[in-house]
Parts: structure tokens; sequence; C-alpha cells
């Protein structure tokens, strides 16, 4: 951890926190306009691609627009409650960034002064992300309270299940990375990751934490906190105009944070990509690692916009049971695997080259489990009848029965 | 020690509103004022790690807790019980509580002002290492035991929590089976209700639809708003007036007064 | 030093009148976990004078062993709830029998 | 199941929506470029004319009967080409025969474009056109009157009110009979 951390002038602080905020609302306005045009594209559509250079600025309009609706307080709200839910959403979303580290030692321009990409870091980063991340829920489950409304409330009352359930699978995933790189600082954890990237030894870590960000998020396909089939809007339902908008940017925000910690913690940070270092030298220093970093977290913002393009939503008990009966369990298994091998390396007993191969291995094991499981045998359904009678009842011909008929 | 002097007051603010909070929202986000305001104070003073622990145990999960009972329990116990089981309690006890407050601040002021024996040490820069250290070292005992305590209270709470289920769940074919069952012997109808307002010149929940000759269907209006008298009645147009909807609709009284004198 | 454990003592005496003045269980219950809180600001303290660990690990067990006894209590309070539709501590004299 | 079923087929719906991503996409950009309808599309409503200019609706209400939407108000009225005293009346002939329609609205807020007063109209004198832009920012515009539905004005069409000019007897209109040609001079 670099020295520099806590003893910088003022200035550079108050410099590189409005640079994040700024950072973290213009990417956000890019990722909704992202995700609008990704989920086009996959469902034959164009997206928004009138405002600005194709549609770029759709998201900035929309903004405007929002802030200039109609501020509804409904009546049976808890007037203090549901004004404070927004807000409780927004600051923690931004807060958990302070921690994030985008690249290494710069010197600003025009200054000799030199300081870390990172605002600030502490022998407990990662918790701390994990603790700011859980006052975020209570905006969530603060407005579906005082919104007084049934639809409201059940969305609240999910959210809050959902993110306890899948924050427990989303810290397992951590535990291993802070054994191996031994220590929860961020700053460190990126610096351990120099020779080797976590997702390859820690491969189970890596996929329960990429599916348990998705759970924390209440993206689709784990979005059941605001299933728009079942509970019109979840939380937000009676929320209008800005602090709509704040929930809206909230979410996005999170979207990012947990790429971002995805990142930080298994895809070796602001490191350039596996042989761009090799081939040019300077790859991993000055402001360059910020376009890895970025692009890193895009990625993983793709990966949620991939998902959400391909998956229908899940039943909630399905949801749950997933969560507690198959994510904690292996991450525990896991854990203790990684604990018996890292004390065996630590003792000599066994090769650095098979501890890091572990991963690999228990995923290949995974795998093969998944491949071989055998269905549980369906009850026999009854045989379906074809052609122009069933049960008395005039059904449609089949599509091969017909071209029978064509023939 | 800035960070107290902005912290504590806060907290001390909010743990008042945790005594004088009417509804048990209010009360248990006051208490999660205080909690993270705790979770600073213990930043401020070298304590990073409880910092973390503290708002994720704390705030994080047991607040989210009591959230959840609140909204589960629904307990908008409105205003507490009025009448005094034991009268005059009430003051007594908050006589009894400041004087154990007062207690305590004699107590361990004097401590205080007598000064320790310890000088003052650095605040450690290996605050993780230090508690993992102790932890897994002289407290090891204490640990496991919390390990164990945790355990049983998890399987306490399923206990205390499970209910029983004393007939067997309906899946969903045997619920839409039942459904025609119903209908073929008490001839409930075995679909959904009627929507509101299909037929009639009004697209509100609050209209009846009306039947092809021209009667309103009152089950098709929900439940909760007939109860309420809140069902309004088109009025009675004859096919060929057209034009808008006229807006003048009264309100159904339960006395069933007919439509035309409002047509 | 001593403005911190004056701190802890005002929280625990808040919890402390909480608890023997609220009626809704559940918020006795949070009083009680103020009266915690001020402890463990009490052993934060400590530990900082004392320039060691050991308080703050106590603080982290009395944490730990909240947790347990928030899970049971909340149980509690809604098998009470389940049978008796109320949560107001004075309709649970009853026990006793 | 397969080892196939059990591995390959939960991830092949990522495969479709990520090649779905390079394909054409079908938008249409509609303010931009139009694209004509189908013929038969049903539009925007239009009262047609009789090649001289009278209008074919006889303001028999059959439309607004048919309407399953209640979207269309007609109010018929008596063509009069001459009072008793002889001078021509200032409302005078609108169509062939008796009745023309004097006001007809149809109310586009309720209309569900179903064709069905087309089918019921007795002269073919309500059609629909392919127009789809029907969208406004006020109730009252959307509320078209006969002005906006009658078809414009073909060369060799007089604007009514005057005398049936193809023939005395209203029956030859609806026979098909052309306009007589006119003689110079006249």
């Amino acid at each position: 951890m670099s020295p520099l951390f806590g003893n910088e002038p003022l200035w550079v602080v108050a410099l590189k926190a409005f640079l994040i905020f700024v950072i973290l609302v213009v990417y956000t306005l890019f990722n909704i306009w992202l995700e609008r045009r990704v989920v086009a594209r996959m469902q034959h559509r164009v997206g928004p691609n009138v405002h600005g250079p194709f549609g770029l600025l759709q998201s900035l309009a929309d903004g405007v627009k929002l802030a200039l609706k109609e501020d509804i307080v409904v009546k049976a709200a808890d007037k203090v409650v549901y004004v404070l839910a927004p807000i409780l959403a927004t600051i923690p979303a931004f807060l958990a960034w302070s921690v994030i580290p985008f690249g290494p030692e710069v010197r600003i321009p025009f200054t000799d002064t030199v300081t870390p990409l990172q605002l600030t870091d502490m022998p407990v980063a990662v918790l701390y992300v994990l603790a700011v991340t859980s006052i975020g829920v209570y905006g969530i489950v603060l407005a579906g309270w005082s919104s007084g409304s049934t639809y409201a409330l059940l969305g609240g009352l999910r959210s809050s299940a959902q993110v306890i359930s899948y924050e427990v699978a989303m810290g397992l995933s951590f535990v291993t990375v802070f054994l191996y790189a031994g220590t929860m600082s961020t700053s460190e954890i990126v610096a351990a990751q120099t020779d080797l990237w976590y997702f390859l030894p820690l491969l189970p870590s890596f996929v329960v934490y990429v599916i348990s960000m998705v759970g924390e998020t209440n993206r689709a396909p784990f979005d059941l906190p605001e299933a728009e089939g079942e509970l019109v809007g979840g939380f937000h339902t009676e929320y209008s105009s800005l602090k709509f908008a704040l929930f809206f940017l909230a979410e996005y925000i999170n979207m990012v944070t947990v790429s971002a910690l995805a990142t930080t913690l298994f895809l070796g940070g602001w490191r350039a990509p596996f042989g761009i270092a090799q081939v040019w030298e300077g790859a991993n220093e000055g402001y360059w690692p910020v376009l890895w970093f970025l692009g890193k977290t895009l990625f993983f913002i793709f990966i949620f916009i991939w998902l959400r393009g391909t998956l229908p939503r899940m039943r909630y008990d399905q949801f749950m049971a997933f969560g507690w009966k198959i994510l904690i369990p292996v991450s525990l298994g896991w854990i203790f695997v990684v604990i018996v091998l890292r004390k065996l390396q630590n003792e000599g007993s066994i090769d650095e080259v098979v501890v890091n191969g572990a991963g690999v291995v228990a995923a290949v094991l995974l795998v093969a489990v998944i491949a071989l499981r055998r269905e549980k045998p369906t009850p026999e359904r009854p045989e379906q009848a074809t052609g122009s009678a069933h049960e008395g009842f005039p059904v449609p011909l089949r599509y091969d029965e017909t071209k029978e008929d064509a023939r | 020690m800035t960070a107290f002097g902005v912290v504590a007051p806060i907290v001390v603010i909010a743990a008042l509103g945790l005594l004088f909070a009417r509804k048990a929202v209010h009360a248990a986000l006051s208490l999660a004022v205080v909690m993270i305001g705790l979770a600073v104070l213990y930043a401020a003073n070298g304590a990073p790690f409880l910092f973390a622990v503290q708002i994720i145990v704390y705030t994080g999960a047991i607040m989210m807790l009591f959230l959840f009972v609140v909204m589960l329990v629904g307990v908008e116990s409105g205003p507490e019980a009025v009448t005094e089981p034991l009268p005059g309690q009430r003051v007594a006890a908050a006589l009894v509580g400041l004087g154990f407050g007062a207690m305590l601040v004699v107590g361990v002021g004097q401590v205080v002002a007598n000064g320790f024996a310890v000088p003052v040490a650095a605040v450690e820069d290996d605050n993780v290492e230090g508690l993992a250290a102790l932890m897994f070292g002289p407290y090891v005992l204490a640990f496991q035991f919390t390990a164990a305590l945790l355990v049983t209270a998890v399987l306490g709470a399923m206990v205390l929590a499970h209910q029983e289920r004393l007939t067997p769940q309906l899946s969903q074919a045997e619920h839409a089976a039942q459904r025609i069952r119903d209908f073929g012997t008490d001839g409930k109808h075995p679909g959904n209700a009627p929507t509101p307002g299909v037929y009639a010149r009004h697209n509100a929940v609050d209209a009846p639809a009306l039947l092809p000759d021209g009667t309103p269907l009152e089950s098709s209006v929900p439940g909760a708003l007939v109860r309420r008298g809140q069902v309004i009645r088109p009025p009675v147009t004859g096919p060929g007036l057209g034009g808008e909807p006229s807006s003048d609709v009264a309100p159904r009284t339960d006395d069933e007064t007919d439509g035309e004198d409002r047509s | 030093m001593s403005d911190l454990l004056s701190l802890s003592m005002i929280l625990f005496s808040i919890g402390a009148v909480g608890v023997l003045v609220r009626r809704n269980a559940l918020i006795v219950f949070m009083c009680v976990e103020l009266m915690l809180n001020g402890t463990n600001l009490a052993f934060v303290a400590f530990a900082r004078e004392h320039g060691n660990l050991d308080g703050q690990l106590a603080a982290f067990l009395v944490m730990v062993v909240a947790a347990a006894e928030v899970v049971v209590g909340l149980a509690i309070i809604i098998a009470i709830h389940r049978s008796r539709g109320s949560i107001s501590v004075d309709e649970v004299r009853q026990v006793r029998g | 199941m397969s080892v196939k079923g059990n591995l390959w087929d939960p991830v092949a719906g990522f495969g479709v929506t990520f090649r779905t991503m390079f394909k054409k996409v079908v938008t249409e950009q509609y303010p931009f470029e139009k694209v004509p309808t189908a013929p038969r599309f049903h539009g925007r409503h239009q009262l047609n004319r009789w090649p001289d200019g009278l209008e074919k609706c006889i303001g028999c209400e059959l439309c607004a009967w048919a309407c399953p939407a209640d979207a269309i108000y007609v109010e018929g009225a008596s063509n009069v080409d001459v009072l008793p005293d002889g001078s021509p009346d200032a409302s005078g002939r609108f169509s062939p025969g008796e009745r023309y329609g004097r006001v007809y609205q149809i109310n586009y807020l309720r209309c569900i474009l179903c064709g069905l007063c087309i089918e019921a109209c007795p002269t073919r004198a309500l059609t629909m056109t392919n127009e789809y832009e029907l969208a406004d920012d006020s109730r009252e515009a959307l509320i078209y009157e006969k002005s906006d539905l009658l078809a414009p004005l073909l060369p060799g069409m007089t604007e009514p009110p005057h005398e049936m000019l193809i023939s005395d007897d209203h029956q030859d209109y609806y026979r098909g009979k052309q306009l007589p040609i006119v003689e110079a001079g006249e």
C-alpha cells in the first residue's frame, strides 16, 4: 500500500474525488446507451440512434426529461423516509469507488505532485466495499416500505432477502482472493496479480462472484425486486422524476462497481491484458492503465447486458435455492480446498504450479459433474394428440403434418 | 478528534430518536444511524477492521433483519399501549435508567480521572494481522465458541420460525383441476373475473363493465372498491347519442340509487 | 479517551432507558442492541488507550454474539406475533404460566 | 439427459443472442424514411364524392351503428333543391337523393380502425386511406369533422351545394352514369 494514501494534500484528494464523480456519471450515461444499443442488436433492432452521433446523447436527453417530470409524493407515503430512500441508495454507490484503483502512481500534469490513481486505500478496502454496498440496500428496502404500496413493499422485501443472501456468496468468493494475496487492500491485491491474474487459479471463486454480482445488483435474470410482470416496478413503483432518476443512477453505478471489483480482484486490476505488456514496455505506466481498467470493466458490463438479452427471469424460490443450496456450499468447499493447498504450499510439500492449476482442475471437475448429472425422471405426460381433434376439441395441425398434406 | 466532534452529536440525537420514535421503522433507521456513526468512530480510533465489520454485520445484516421483521410482521403497532399495566412504570423506569447512567458516569469518571497506568500507544498499522494473531492465538477458544453459538442460533431460529404444513401444497395443475371441479359442482366461474369498463363508456377500474344488454356487471369491479362504495355508475345513454363520454358520473351508494336521474 | 467513554455511557444509558420504557418488543430489542453498541465503543476506546488489540477483539466477539442473539430473538418475536397477533411486551406476561 | 443436453444446451442461448448482434436489423427508420403501407392497410377514413363533387354519404348512420367502439357520430338532413316559394334554399343539395350527412364526426381517440363501418356503408361513401399518422396533443383535434374527412375535389368536381349534374334521377348515380359532356357555349 502506497504511503501516500491518507497523507495527500487536500486539493489532490478533492481533484480525484471530483474526477471519480465525473467518470461515474458519464460512464453511467454511456452504459445506459450501450445497454440499449446492445440489447437492441440482440433483438434485431437498432436502439437509440437519433440524438447525437450513434444516439450517444440519448441518455442525457432521458435524464433531462426525467428531471423535468412532475415530482409526486404519494399520499400514503412516509414523507421523510420516502425522500431519504433514493439518496440512501445513491450515495453508497459513489462511496464504494473511493478504494477502486484506476492505475499506478502518476504525475499530475503541469505539477510535480505524484499520486496513485486511486482516491484512498485501507487495510480492509474490499470489506469496505462490501459494507458500503450493504448500506445501499437500505435505499431499496426503505423505498419499498415508505411508498405505502403493496407492490413496492414486496419488491423491497424481496430485494433485502436477495441482497443479503447473495452478499454471503460474494463475501465467500472474496475469501480465497484474500488467502492468495495475503491482504484486503485493493492496491495490494492488484500488485499481487503481477504474474498471474486470479481468475485462473481461483476459477470457481470467479464464477461464484460473477453470478452473485448479478444477484447483488438486481439485474436480469435476477431482477426479482423489480419484476415488472409481477410487481409493476418493485420498490420504485411509486417514485417519479429525480427520485426515480437517482434509483436508476444507483443501479447502474452499482453495476459498474461490482464490475470494477471483479476486475480488481480477479482480472489483474489496471494491468494490461496478456501479451500487451510483453510487447510494449510502457503499457503499465502513466495513464494507459486507466484504459485497460475501463476496458475490463466494460467487458463485465457487456456480460451483464448479454445475460439480460439471453436469459428469462428466474422464479423467486429457484433463485433463493440457487444462492443458498448451490453457490454457498460450493464456495465453502472451494475455500476449504484453497486453505489446504495454500498450507501445503507454504510448507513446501507441493509445487506452486499445482496450486495455480487447482482452480482449473476444480472447474473441470464441476463441469464434469454437471455434464454427467442425471435428470430426475419427469412424470409421464399423456401422449399429445395430433390431428384435428384432441378430447373433442379442435387443435391446429402440427407443422410436419401440414407439410405432409401439402405433398 | 474532528471526527468525534461531528459524529458524537449525530449519534446521540439518533439514539434519542430510538427512544422517542413512534414507528418501528423510524426507530430502526435511527439505530442504523447510530451504528454507522459508531463505525466511523472505530475507523478514527485505530480499528479499521471493526469499522468494516460493524457496518457489514450490524448495519448490513442485523438492522436489515430488524427491518425485514418489521415489514413482515407489519408492525405499525401505532401508538403503544395507552393503558399502563403498572402505574407510573414509565416515569420510574426513566428515572432508574438515568440514575444508572449517572452512576456509570461517576464510576468511570473516577477511573479516567485517576489516569491509566499504561501510556497511550500509537495506532497499529497491522490492525487486521494483529487481530488475526489474537483471534487464532490466545482467543481461539472464544472464537470457536462463538462459531458454535452461531450455528446453534441458526438452528434455533429455524426451529422457532418454522411452521409445519398441515395440508399438502397444491401444484399449479391441481389448482386448475380444482377450479374446473368447482365449476362442475357449484357452478363457480373458472376463469378470471371480467375486466371492468370493457363495454362501458369508461376505462377506469371503478366503472363496472356493461353487458351487451346494457346492464352493469357488478362482479367486474374489484371487491375492495365495492366495499368502500367507490364504484361509479356510468350514465345511461342511448346508442345514438355518441360523442364524448359524459364526465358527471355519480359514485354509487349502497342503497342502489338508479342512474336515470343522472343521465 | 474520556469523551469516547462518556459517549459510550450516554448510549448505554439511553439504551437502558429504552428497554425499560418502550413496549414494542422490537424496539426493546433494538435498545438492547444500542446498549451492546455502547459497550463496544468503550472496548475500542480502551483498546486504543492501552495500545493493544484485545479490546477490539472483545468488541468483535460481542458483535458475533449479538448477531446470534438477534437471530434467535427475532425468531421468537415472529413466533409470538404469529400466535398472539401482537408484539407488545405487556401481552406476553402470561409466559410464566 | 445426454452430456450435450447438460452442458451445451444451457449456454447455446448465449450464442443465439451473440450471433444476432451481427445480423441485419429489421427496424424501419420511420420518421426519416416512410415506408409505404400495405395497400389494404386500415388507416384514417375518407368520405368520397361522386364525379360531379356531390357527396356519396346519405346520412343513414349505418356506419355509426356498426361501430363497435362508438366512435362515429352522424346527423342526417334533407337535401332541398328549391323552396316552396321557388327561391333556392340556403342549405341546398349536397348529395343525390333525399338525405345527406349534415354532421359527420369520427373520434379517433375511440376508433379502433377495424373497418366495420366500411362494410356497413351502403353507398361506399366511407372508405379507409393508408394514412396512419393519427397523433395529436389535444382531444379536440382528434375528433375529425366532416370537412376533415371529405375527399379533396378532383378536376371536374364542383364544391357542393349544387344540383345533380350527372342526371336528374339519383338512381343514375348508383348505376355508374358519368358526367354528361358539357357542350361549348352553354
